[in-house]
């Protein structure tokens, strides 16, 4: 049991990598930006399902990777078009649906198996399962590594102040000279292919997926993720992730050794509806606030 | 237009109407290189429409607008920023969650980290850049006496400094014709001398200013020509003190029956 | 007598800016007081305030001898104190007659509405023959009528209206003075807001200059009017 | 699907509009006043189809009595959720200045709770009605059975209530007058406030009959409700937001599109899952052609 246990663990560990690049990718579009993107799941879909059915193909790892990122960039681009100049709530309904609709035709067009979904074969081919988690450990922190490094380099440029600055108010942005369709299709791109390498990673670390792992709920968690670390942190919603995935995986262990009265599974869903509403109402900066762009220090200090 | 055209701004009939109702109905003016012109008249009148057509925050119905002799009537409000024009609003909106450093450095032109690829390949060159404008955002700070905001919040401010420091970063961007709306609009009366006092400054500086002001002892000292609009129309324009001599600018504030239709209906 | 209606000291504005600095006002029964002063001098923002669409930041006022500083906006509607915006002021997407009926929201008298209805139309036969079509159709003239006798609906004891007369053609000035001084002789006071001093001076019994915020003269409407001190300080060219 | 008559066509369509009308005319309301789109619209359509479901099971009833009973009680059910919701809720959110993307966040928060809890009274994935309902009968071109029926006069009921309540009594001029300029309705005296409550009620109770029709017709699962809230967006975005008879003239058009649609679509070898794919095309077309919908055309509401 404590082995067991010690897997579970581990393998929370992976997923927390994972998601934590998701959640990297929503911060960039709503966190810095504003963008309402309710779709983020479609863009996690486009990523895995390159890779899985590339990898299938034994298309080289490296290249597996950047095709997903490439591929899900493109989807967003493509998704961007109509949808950003678009009212916020509108944008919210569009993304949406354009993810459930991705998944349908992934069903019904046999894409990737269809239904059935695809198999996908590990990269690491160790003897116990514990090398293989501790790989894929070591896999998603590096992935998450380069995108958060990627994402605090462009929130801490003049860039990224002008992300905030749409954020704040479009109008007063664009009254500043700033194209403010470009920024946003951007911004939109780069999220939605950092979303694709999480998909990626996560079809690789999952061995099998189908159109049923890629539900609207998906993307809610990963909303919850960053509503709760902290919008416009980069550090706030790794901690988010972390702590949503600690939830979840408890609930999943719980279930799995505990017998109780109600589902856990359920219950989980229920608390985490509560937690976001409890957020809304009494911490909408989340658990960390965010940091203001840093800009070089004068020379000659000022004199006040 | 190959000559230089001695008018920074030229505006022509423009009509704006919102639904049926009309807000701007055919108004012309001109504005000389390095003047202040003051746009005074009655609440609804459409002086801030006006001003919001020439900056291309919304269409004009009809006429056209030229700006150094080419027009911009097509033009979205960040292409008309980008010609030198820059507009303070009323109600100030400032980048609230962000410092008025942020708020200021936002205004600065030509920043090389203002495109994706700059922000990640030149860092060297866009820090030097932002050495620059940081030297000039926080001379404008002082002048304006923000200088110990400088790090705080945009949204903590008080509406007096809100206020100031709209204007402050509509000049960080060193416009060629700044338009302002109300800018001594709720601000105490000392204040609002020093705004005028240091908007005159730019203009000797070499900008053109289009001001929206009610207060005539502000209009009197500063401006150089005044243009009065009523019910979408100029009707009135001149020196000030010729216009505050004129009985028709006393009738249009103070009592009389001017000409004129009801609100036309489109 | 005591005023029928009275505010004493109000500061005013929206977040924190102060447009309103220390207000007071009497309205006493059937008269008409107007509110003058330039642009920007709070006169709107006060009556917003009393309302609370703009911030009341401290003050109290009064009405029939009652302390009613607070109070909800639907709540001083039924209490009798009336109240026209200066623009939006009415509701576009209902009809005519639907606009009135809205005004008698809060009455509790409900058979007497249809009857009201006739007898406003009486008053203003200028809506009559439309009284079917959506108030978002009519001219600027028409809907200051149509607020007018949507407001007088509610039969307020004290009727405040922020500027009805602004961007109106002279003929619908007249109208719509003729008809407010209809609403008078019904008992209705008027608290009515206008920049154009001379008209309004004219028209009212008393009223109150206010500059930046501040009441700076008030009195008998006839005196202010020839007063040339209160002409140079209303535009801001004295001291 | 293929060999369907079109005379049959047509009346799937009717049908499908009507559950539509229903559920986009109460998304509508709430939209239109408190200017936000409710995803937990979603959660109060399954709930409406639970809880007849469950009453069904419970009552021994005629046939028209129970039918009677269960819309009756899936309305009372969803719609005092609906305004708990918004009265624990979205109010107090919408007071506190949220902003719109953490409105949306919240109900879809709510749905999802929604959603959770009624797995956990009645798990097991699908469920289906047990009433006995009258064979299906040829009349004329067109197969009737009674659950398809049902609807479209359902429909036909809530549209002249609703008709009538919005233009012949106070509340209903009262929730038009809100809706039209908030600002104005107060200093009308309306209790704004009163007057969301309301809508809200209404709005989830008429969501809860639609999904009530649309357990009846066939089998429900929890995610019901979810499976056609894109088509009731895209309704409501072509009615245009707030829009009464602009609901009601998307909700047909919509049906019929999707219906024709799918048996288009099928002459394509492809499948009927689809449907919801027609929807989104035309919401995306609407968005980005005619914002406004269809409201032009209804001036008035």
């Amino acid at each position: 049991m404590t082995y067991g246990l010690l897997m579970n663990l581990l393998d929370m560990v992976v997923m927390i990598g994972i998601y934590s690049i998701a959640a990297i990718s929503l911060n960039l579009e709503y966190g810095f930006t504003g963008l309402s993107n309710f779709g983020k799941v479609a863009f996690f879909m486009v990523g895995a399902y390159t890779y899985a059915i590339l990898a299938q193909a034994g298309v080289n790892f490296g290249v597996c990777m950047v095709a997903s990122a490439v591929s899900a960039a493109a989807f967003g681009f493509l998704v961007s078009l109509p949808a950003l100049r678009l009212r916020e709530d509108y944008l919210a309904i569009v993304t949406l649906t354009s993810g459930e609709i991705l998944r349908t035709i992934i069903q019904n067009q046999g894409i990737g198996g269809g239904y059935n979904g695809i198999s996908i074969t590990q990269i690491f081919h160790f003897q116990t399962l514990m090398a293989i988690r501790l790989a894929n450990i070591g896999l998603a922190f590096a992935f998450l590594g380069i995108c958060f490094i990627f994402s605090q380099l462009v929130a801490n440029s003049p860039y990224g102040r002008i992300m905030r600055a749409i954020r704040e108010d479009q109008t007063a942005a664009q009254s500043y000279g700033k194209n403010i369709q470009r920024y946003k299709s951007q911004v939109f791109i780069m999220g939605s292919a950092i979303a694709g390498i999480g998909g990626a990673l996560f079809a690789q670390y999952s061995a099998h997926i189908e159109p049923g792992s890629f539900l609207p709920f998906l993307t809610f968690t990963i909303w919850m993720m960053v509503m709760l670390g902290g919008p416009g942190n980069n550090l706030g919603v790794i901690l988010g992730a972390a702590v949503v995935q600690i939830f979840q995986k408890s609930a999943a262990i719980l279930k799995d050794y505990v017998h109780l009265p109600v589902d856990p599974i359920n219950v989980q869903y229920i608390l985490f509806g509560i937690l976001i509403i409890l957020v809304l109402f009494y911490r909408p900066s989340g658990l960390l606030k965010e940091s203001p762009v840093k800009p070089p220090k004068l020379k000659e200090p000022v004199n006040v | 237009m190959s000559k230089i055209d001695p008018m920074i701004l030229r505006v022509r009939d423009v009509v704006k109407n919102y639904g049926g109702l009309c807000a701007v109905a055919g108004a012309s003016l001109d504005i000389p290189r390095r003047t202040t012109i003051a746009l005074v008249g009655p609440n609804g009148c459409g002086k801030t429409s006006l001003l919001k057509t020439i900056f291309g925050l919304q269409r004009a119905d009809e006429g056209s607008i030229y700006f150094e002799g080419e027009s911009i009537d097509e033009l979205q409000p960040n292409e008309v920023f980008d010609r030198g024009i820059v507009h303070a609003f009323q109600f100030p909106r400032l980048f609230n969650q962000m410092s008025v450093l942020d708020n200021m450095l936002i205004a600065a032109r030509g920043n090389r980290g203002d495109r994706f690829a700059g922000s990640l390949f030149s860092r060297k060159k866009w820090r030097e850049q932002e050495e620059t404008m940081l030297q000039k955002a926080t001379d404008t700070l002082k002048l304006m006496d923000l200088t110990r905001l400088t790090n705080e919040p945009a949204g903590s401010l008080s509406g007096g400094q809100k206020k100031l420091l709209e204007i402050s970063r509509a000049i960080m961007a060193e416009p060629k014709l700044l338009l302002l709306d109300e800018p001594a609009a709720g601000v105490n009366p000392v204040l609002a001398k020093k705004i005028f006092e240091k908007i005159e400054m730019f203009r000797h500086g070499g900008m053109s200013l289009l001001i929206i002001e009610h207060r005539m002892e502000l209009v009197m000292e500063f401006a150089n020509w005044v243009y009065v609009m009523d019910r979408g129309k100029i009707v009135l324009e001149g020196r000030p003190a010729e216009v505050a001599a004129s009985p028709l600018f006393y009738e249009i504030y103070i009592g009389g029956e001017p000409g004129g239709t009801d609100i036309c209906v489109s | 007598m005591a005023p029928i209606f009275a505010s004493v000291d109000v500061r005013a504005g929206y977040s924190d800016i102060v447009i309103v600095d220390g207000v007071s006002l009497e309205v006493e029964a059937g008269e008409i007081v107007a509110i003058v002063g330039p642009n920007g001098s709070g006169k709107s923002t006060l009556l917003k305030s009393f309302f609370g669409f703009a911030q009341f930041l401290s003050g109290k006022m009064f009405y029939k001898g009652e302390d009613i500083t607070g109070r909800p906006a639907d709540k001083m509607i039924s209490s009798g104190i009336g109240y026209i915006p200066q623009t939006n002021n009415v509701f576009a997407n209902l009809t005519i007659t639907e606009n009135l009926q809205m005004g008698a929201y809060t009455r509790s008298d409900r058979s007497q509405i249809a009857t009201e209805i006739e007898g406003i139309f009486e008053i203003f036969h200028e809506l009559k023959h439309r009284a079917k079509s959506f108030a978002g159709t009519l001219s600027g003239g028409e809907r200051q009528m149509l607020a007018i006798a949507r407001a007088m609906m509610g039969k307020p004891s004290v009727l405040m209206l922020d500027e009805p007369l602004a961007s109106l053609s002279p003929k619908s000035v007249e109208g719509i003075l003729d008809k407010l001084t209809l609403v008078r002789q019904s008992g209705t006071a008027l608290v009515m807001i206008e920049q154009n001093v001379k008209r309004a001076l004219s028209f009212a019994n008393r009223a109150y200059i206010l500059v930046e915020g501040k009441c700076i003269m008030q009195g008998p409407a006839g005196e202010l009017l020839n007063d040339e001190q209160a002409k140079k300080r209303y535009l801001g060219l004295g001291t | 699907m293929a060999n369907t008559p079109w005379a049959q066509i047509l009346l799937f369509s009717i049908q499908t509009g009507s559950v539509y009308l229903l559920s986009a005319v109460a998304l509508t309301l709430t939209y239109g006043l408190s200017k936000f789109p409710n995803f937990a619209h979603a959660e109060f359509m399954t709930l409406g189809a639970y809880t007849g479901f469950f009453i069904a099971n419970l009552l021994h009833l005629p046939l028209p009595l129970t039918v009677l009973v269960c819309i009756l009680c899936a309305f009372l059910v969803s719609g005092s959720l609906g305004l708990m919701s918004y009265k624990i809720i979205f109010g107090p959110l919408l007071r506190r200045g949220s902003s719109l993307i953490h409105l949306m966040i919240g109900s879809m928060a709510l749905g999802f709770i929604i959603r959770y809890v009624i797995i956990e009274i009645w798990p097991g994935g699908t469920q289906s009605f047990t009433l006995p309902w009258p064979e299906a009968s040829n009349i004329g071109p067109f197969r009737i059975y009674i659950p398809w029926i049902l609807p479209i006069a359902a429909a036909l009921v809530a549209g002249v209530s609703m008709q009538l309540l919005l233009t012949r009594t106070n509340i209903g001029r009262a929730i038009r007058a809100t809706a039209s300029n908030p600002q104005l309705a107060m200093a009308s005296g309306i209790n704004t406030g009163r007057v969301l409550l309301t809508t809200w009620f209404l709005s989830a109770g008429l969501a809860g009959m639609a999904g009530l029709f649309i357990g009846m017709k066939a089998s429900f699962s929890p995610t019901m409700g979810w499976n056609i809230l894109l088509s009731v967006f895209a309704v409501t975005v072509l009615g245009g937001i707030g829009s009464f008879y602009g609901a009601i003239a998307a909700a047909f058009i919509i049906g019929l599109a999707e219906n024709v649609g799918v048996v288009i679509l099928a002459q394509f070898g492809l499948a009927s899952d689809y449907r919801t794919a027609i929807s989104f095309v035309i919401l995306i077309v609407v968005l980005l052609i005619k914002p406004e919908g269809l409201t032009r055309l209804f001036k008035g509401n």
